[in-house]
């Protein structure tokens, strides 16, 4: 393994603190328990977005906190979940009163630790609201799994529910649209080459050099099937039909479409399968109205993208149009 | 060879585990990486070290009763984890503590009692059912099997060492499951044919108890 | 080889395709003789900016064509420049009536076909003005080489002298905003993997597990020499050291800190060389009062990093502040 | 055996060209991989296969003089090429083109003054001198050659297969130099041992010439 980290104990700790001197302007690192959250401290009367998640990802979620978006982000060990005791100041530092939404992707361990955490809050008298990001259509979701993942839809979900925050809506108001946005946005990924964790020193599955894996996440779990290598067209088709099929997207709807880079793939391949992935929306009568591509939800190195597509209305497209200020997202 | 399980026992449960997940770190990372996201043994190691360091320094066994300490440990775990093991191993010994309570000592009974609480909590956090290839599939066998020695009158090393060998047969049973709960449940088929990550730390947790029943 | 491509002849275009469907707000493309150009045509009497070069670099340069940056930019095959027929029309594009300003990176292939477009261009009456952008240290300038090469030090000058366009500065005034960003900009890159040329479809060079090359570039060419692979912290001396020395930087100058990923390195890790590169700048009296991390001057899929840094005045530093609105870079 | 090199002669020349890069166009790749950016083999062939369809699509050769023939293929490569070699191999056939003017034939004589003033057009794009490890250091010797050739009377087919016996000489000159041109230069001392791609791609058009020659 090859990497330009220092001890691998202390990869999460270094990147931290230098994406905090970068982004001094946007963001504060609180050292021990480790968290992030905006410069200028919590927004009076604004609902505080929080939510967190194993790193490894970046630049979820730290790179989503600042005006319009995450207020406090809960980064844990390379793909482990935070614990609570870092959870809980986190929801502290993002409560202006007027309570806090934390947006959680959807693994056990994140679950049954803002779970903790939220529990520890409410105690102390914060408002909570909980949503539960799962927008892998790779993984049934059936009684007999834990569910669907949570993957790169949940930029959509940060971000929109950070502009509805930002307009002042109130915190069931957030969560109600941070759910609907839940409710409408899917994602399907494929990965040509596995991550290196620090710590394990080696790929996380071997791929041959005409294979590639179909439905895969964000940690570098195996996918669901091992297909042959294949173009980028017949790929992409591969992301698209079972996203747009579980959204039963219908002639006439309008929809955003995010293809997301996994960390090691060029950006000219990103929009190689957007390309493609918006003319096989378009044949199916939909409108792409709005567009995000790049790396956004990462796994390391990994090599490979997720589609993933959101269906918008009037009140969504308006809310993800509207200014937002962050180290990875702008405008 | 202890009797009961104390707090100097507990203590050094705790030391032990720490001491075999990281010896077979590498082997909880193999099998994290074939159906998870391969940071059960970094995380487990790191956690633990934490877990340890802090009982040591604190001295938490001196004047502490039993289920005192036992929930100082569960909460440590919760905070020094992270990840899904994390939550569900602080689970067992919250709930662990919450029935030994004020005693200073547990018999093999009382043990069996109080563990067969902790994983009730482990259940209430994570609604894992025999056969879903959790920790519970280690972790359920060997609290039966400790009860079980413990109503036939066991002494705690051979009651703790039947848990020890339930929990390697529960281990084992995890191979040929579909996963249903936790990260592996996303394989599908996929999952079958791989030892549980989570089921052969707890194992570990199993027989580092017997090491230290057997020390003191 | 796997990337998410088709035919790899077909590699530009696709992603051409795709960028500028994803982004039609911001630019178009014209398809033969090919470039990409500002979305609202040329600015009338606004100095315009033109660049480009060989693709695989991406976002540079397309990924940086609209307000406050560059009006248009010509992507040649991957790895090799772009051809007069092409950068003509794009320096057509561009003139507002107050001329174009074309941003060479210093390759032979690059600048002779510039040359050769631009002696076409004033053949038609459109005032030219050229600068060459040559900040890598890695390359001895001496009349033994082809002088020093242009890399990731070509978005400080492209954002910079796109502001001094957009507040109106004229021709010779934006070009001699360029010269002063050339003058006071340096980059030193390394390279941990070789990317992978489409066409190619094996590595552009073999390099062992416990190797590193220092002072590549950025078309997968072998460095300048290859050392033992180090910790981060190490490495970024060998980046920092050189580029701080080359342009002199003294007690109480400032600087924007630049570190750039070649592509296939994680966010996470830049941010570890970001840090480091900080505190030796700050170790040498020097306050770095702006940064920027991320993937910009990319080369493929490579894995590695460069350090760029530019010695800030009070003009340079409005002028990287002013707003830009462009794919990559946008506030 | 053609005595004089016609319109027909240099169509067929380039077709030649392009056939010899296409074949040995992963040679080509494996030097620049080396010492450049692993452009020059697929470059080459791209840009040729356009160059000779636009030939043969326009048959250019017809009627146009052998002045304007050299130039318009000159425009072509320019056009069709890009990177370094495109203005380069360019600069050769426009320079050549300008001197052999209105003429619809060259003897090896006016071949010799054409290619020369394609080289000092070369030259003067490139700067390139004797010995910086670049196309120059094929060409010049190949375009000495074939002057040599003709001032000793030589016809078209020995002066031609001369000037590629020189070619192939200053192509293998090219391993041991320390590049000081282009991009190998970057490379320092690590330049030496290889060589350079562009003295190999030229070397592939002097003996395409041989070929077209000795074809017509
Ligand atoms: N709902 C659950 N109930 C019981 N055990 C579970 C549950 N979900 C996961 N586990 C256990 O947790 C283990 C994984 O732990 P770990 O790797 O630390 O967490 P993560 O999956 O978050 O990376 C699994 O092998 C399994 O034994
Ligand atoms: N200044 C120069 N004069 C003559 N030939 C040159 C010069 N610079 C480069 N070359 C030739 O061009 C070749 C490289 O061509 P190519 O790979 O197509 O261009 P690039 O370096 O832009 O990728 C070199 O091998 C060398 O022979
Ligand atoms: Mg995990
Ligand atoms: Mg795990
Ligand atoms: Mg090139
Ligand atoms: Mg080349």
């Amino acid at each position: 393994m090859k990497k330009l980290l220092n001890d691998p104990a202390d990869a999460v700790a270094d990147s931290l603190a230098g994406f905090a001197l970068a982004h001094s302007d946007l963001v504060r690192l609180s050292p021990a328990p480790v968290f992030v959250s905006r410069a200028g401290g919590a927004v009076t009367g604004k609902v505080g977005l929080v939510s967190g998640g194993g790193s490894g990802h970046e630049p979820l979620h730290a790179g989503f906190v600042g005006d319009g978006m995450l207020d406090a982000a809960v980064p844990g060990a390379v793909f482990t979940s935070p614990t609570p005791d870092q959870i809980l100041p986190a929801i502290q530092a993002a409560d202006g009163g007027a309570g806090v939404l934390t947006i959680v992707k959807n693994y056990t361990g994140d679950v049954l630790n803002f779970e903790t955490a939220v529990e520890l809050a409410v105690e102390e008298d914060i408002e909570v609201a909980s949503v539960l990001v799962n927008d892998d259509v790779a993984v049934e979701d059936s009684l007999y799994t834990a569910g669907r993942r949570g993957v790169a839809g949940t930029v959509a979900v940060e971000k929109i529910a950070g502009a509805a925050a930002y307009r002042g809506t109130d915190l069931a108001g957030v969560a109600a649209v941070a759910e609907r946005v839940i409710a409408n946005v899917r994602s399907m990924g494929v990965a040509l080459a596995a991550p290196v964790v620090p710590h394990v020193g080696g790929p996380s599955f071997d791929l041959g050099d005409d294979e590639i894996e179909v439905g895969i996440g964000i940690h570098g779990e195996p996918g669901r099937r091992r297909v042959p290598a294949a173009a980028a067209d017949a790929v992409t088709e591969m992301l698209v039909a079972p996203v747009a099929d579980d959204l039963g997207l219908g002639r006439g709807e309008r929809v955003l479409l995010f293809v997301n880079g996994m960390g090691g793939t060029p950006l000219s391949e990103l929009y190689v399968v957007y390309g493609r992935a918006r003319r096989l929306l378009e044949e199916r009568g939909v409108t792409v109205s709005r567009s995000l591509v790049g790396n956004y939800v990462t796994s390391l190195e990994m090599q490979g993208a997720s589609v993933t597509v959101l269906r918008l209305d009037d009140e969504l497209e308006t809310l993800w149009d509207a200014p937002v200020n962050t180290a990875a997202l702008r405008w | 060879m202890a009797t009961a399980v104390t707090n100097e026992v507990i203590i050094d449960w705790l030391a032990r585990f720490h001491d075999i997940v990281a010896k077979q770190r590498a082997y909880l990372t193999e099998l994290d990486s074939a159906i998870g996201d391969a940071d059960h043994g970094v995380n487990m190691d790191r956690g633990l070290a934490q877990v340890v360091e802090t009982l040591t320094q604190q001295d938490a066994g001196s004047d502490a009763s039993t289920g005192a300490l036992l929930q100082h440990i569960g909460n440590d775990l919760l905070t020094s984890l992270g990840g899904a093991a994390g939550p569900l191993y602080s689970a067992l010994f919250l709930g662990a503590g919450a029935v030994a309570g004020e005693r200073t000592r547990l018999d093999p009974g009382e043990l069996a009692d109080s563990l067969r609480a902790g994983l009730a909590e482990l259940v209430r956090r994570g609604s894992a059912e025999s056969g879903d290839k959790t920790m519970f599939d280690a972790l359920d066998p060997a609290v039966e099997a400790l009860r079980q020695a413990a109503d036939d009158g066991a002494g705690l090393g051979q009651a703790t060492a039947s848990a020890a060998a339930a929990a390697v047969a529960g281990r084992e049973a995890t191979a040929p499951m579909l996963a249903r709960k936790g990260r592996a449940s996303y394989l599908g088929e996929r999952s079958i044919g791989h030892v549980d990550p989570g089921a052969a730390s707890a194992t570990m947790l199993v027989i580092a108890l017997v090491e230290a029943v057997a020390q003191e």
